[in-house]
């Protein structure tokens, strides 16, 4: 299926049906651009690599040309440009228009290359990189290697381990890592505070069996408190973990809890 | 099947590295053509007398097999335990962390989140320190208890609520998007045409 | 001071039980007698002998000396593993290279390097790792933190110190180019004589 009918970009307004040959980007591959490259530096470094291109001579006019063909294509997508990709591209034209200005013999003196920064930082910037490729590549404790801690026959006196949130955040990370929840669990903080007043309210329920529906709300602790207290409600009916009854019209409304029926 | 010394070996370091006593069940995993229970015991056994004169031995209890330190060497090693604060296993922080930020959850939701069995004691770790309690049973055959974290939990935190918990957005972005490793070592991608 | 062999056993059961690294100057202190540095070593060395041809090594850390299985297999340990930790993602691997190769460094810093912003929850996850720490603060408007890597970082990735880091690739040290009056319509690649 490589047949593409719809135009995938626009490049400076025209609709393009095909990717220039020397933009290759797979055609569903622009939405994960914005994740492929982790910023302008990458990205530059990626079309200088790709074109087997001395960083230490950048020819500029075709560097430019294939990096606006790419932010454009990311931005015809709708894609949220990060302010990084727009400010290198101003810098590119810069360097451009600067590299094209002829240069009067006392300036020319000074013997600045307009790309000397440029090279610098991309220079430095894929040294990292390969750094980070050959750190990530170490045996690393937990995940090549196991450290090794055998069971201590008659462990004397039993301390109770610490945790602190930095382990629940890293036990988080291990679940997402495996588990890949990343997609579908965006717990906001709102949902958090309605999954903590659900609680409560079971916990209520245990104690009382029954309470009246106003017994659940504590006006003194404002609106807020209220709503969520309304909204836990509501999550828990939902989930059918609390039965909400009302005889009739303007009768008491009872909340129990859903197993405890009423005989 | 490797040889009997590259059996053991394997045997060794996986029951080395394991944080609780490992039964045959599991054992048998290590290998690609299961060796049976009778071979598999009988590696363990001469594993076990390959030890007999060391510190450390091979014990087979009822829950599977561990290496532990032989009783009499523990005034040594109780020198060096110094006031290192004990750690929880990863399966007990994973849980706790599902019931804070899932709340209330069952032990089959836990299970189904973490994609592994949740024992007995993960639990009672948990409701022992007094963090997690059930609230309540959901109405489903069964009827399972339903767990929340608790006002002990918070305090021992030192957080005022479940909202000054660590956002987990933000926890996400930092995890590489790659496949998880399959849990088969030659499980075949082929699944057709889904994403 | 008891016996070689006896010495090695103890040392062994005190390695295998331990949660940590051990320092010399922990070690030292399962004897009634100090061995001394040097002999503890040596012992430390023919253990470490002892254990050659194993699935388990025994490795000398930036903390000290710890028992760990061998890479080579983790194949074999994997199945049985339900708790790997996360794979970091790119941006949490080039950061963290960053700090470790520049260090101390502010956040800022790395910003600039990578030409993108770092976003907290990155930060974090090193932090929570223990692999990165606040070491100071630099001189400058904000006061902003200085990050380093802790001594964690070089026991989870088997080394003993900084220097042990993967030696950086050259990059030319005087940014040496044409100046070319107009834009050059291809990459000529007449660079006089430099790596």
């Amino acid at each position: 299926m490589s047949e593409i009918a719809a135009p995938v970009a626009r490049i400076y307004g025209e609709p393009l049906a095909e990717l220039p040959a020397d933009l290759y980007i797979p055609p569903d591959a622009l939405e994960v651009m914005l994740d492929a490259f982790h910023g302008p530096l990458d990205l530059l470094l990626y079309l200088i690599r790709r074109q087997n291109l001395d960083i230490l001579d950048i020819a500029m006019a075709p560097l430019t040309r294939q990096y606006l063909e790419y932010v454009e294509a990311m931005r015809s997508k709708n894609l949220e440009l990060a302010a990084e990709y727009l400010v290198m591209a101003a810098m590119l034209m810069e360097i451009k228009s600067r590299m094209l200005l002829p240069r009067p013999p006392a300036v020319q003196a000074e013997g600045e290359d307009p790309r000397a920064e440029l090279v610098r930082r991309l220079l430095e910037y894929e040294q990292m990189k390969q750094a980070a490729h050959r750190l990530d590549a170490l045996p690393q404790a937990g995940r090549d290697v196991i450290a090794i801690s055998v069971f201590i026959e008659k462990a004397a006196g039993e301390r109770l381990p610490d945790v602190n949130l930095r382990d629940l955040a890293e036990a988080w990370r291990g679940l997402l890592h495996r588990a890949r929840l990343g997609a579908h669990h965006h717990i906001t903080r709102e949902e958090l505070s309605v999954r903590e007043h659900m609680s409560r309210v079971l916990r209520r329920l245990q104690e009382h069996r029954v309470l009246e529906f106003g017994e659940l709300f504590d006006p003194a602790r404002g609106v807020p408190v209220l709503v969520v207290t309304l909204l836990a409600l509501l999550e828990l009916a939902r989930e059918t973990l609390v039965d909400i009854t009302q005889s009739e019209s303007y009768a008491p409304i009872y909340v129990r809890l859903a197993h405890a029926k009423p005989h | 099947m490797p040889s009997p010394t590259e059996a053991k070996r394997i045997l060794e370091a996986a029951l080395l590295a394991a944080s609780e006593p490992l039964p045959l069940t599991e054992l048998k995993r290590l290998f690609d053509d299961d060796p049976g229970p009778d071979t598999l015991r009988r590696l363990l056994e001469e594993l076990r007398d390959d030890w007999r004169d060391r510190a450390v031995e091979l014990v087979s209890l009822a829950s599977g097999w561990r290496f532990q330190t032989r009783p009499e060497f523990e005034p040594f090693i109780e020198r060096l335990r110094t006031d290192r604060p004990p750690r929880y296993s990863r399966a007990v922080m994973e849980t706790l962390a599902i019931i804070a930020y899932r709340q209330p959850v069952t032990r089959g939701d836990i299970e189904n989140l973490r994609g592994v069995g949740v024992s007995a004691s993960i639990i009672q770790a948990l409701e022992g320190r007094g963090w997690i309690d059930v609230v309540g049973h959901r109405d489903t055959p069964g009827r399972p208890a339903l767990y929340a974290t608790t006002r002990t939990f918070l305090d021992d935190l030192g957080l005022r609520s479940l909202e000054e918990l660590p956002p987990l957005d933000e926890i996400a972005k930092t995890v590489a998007l790659e496949a998880p490793s399959a849990p088969a070592p030659d499980a075949q991608d082929a699944r057709p045409g889904n994403a």
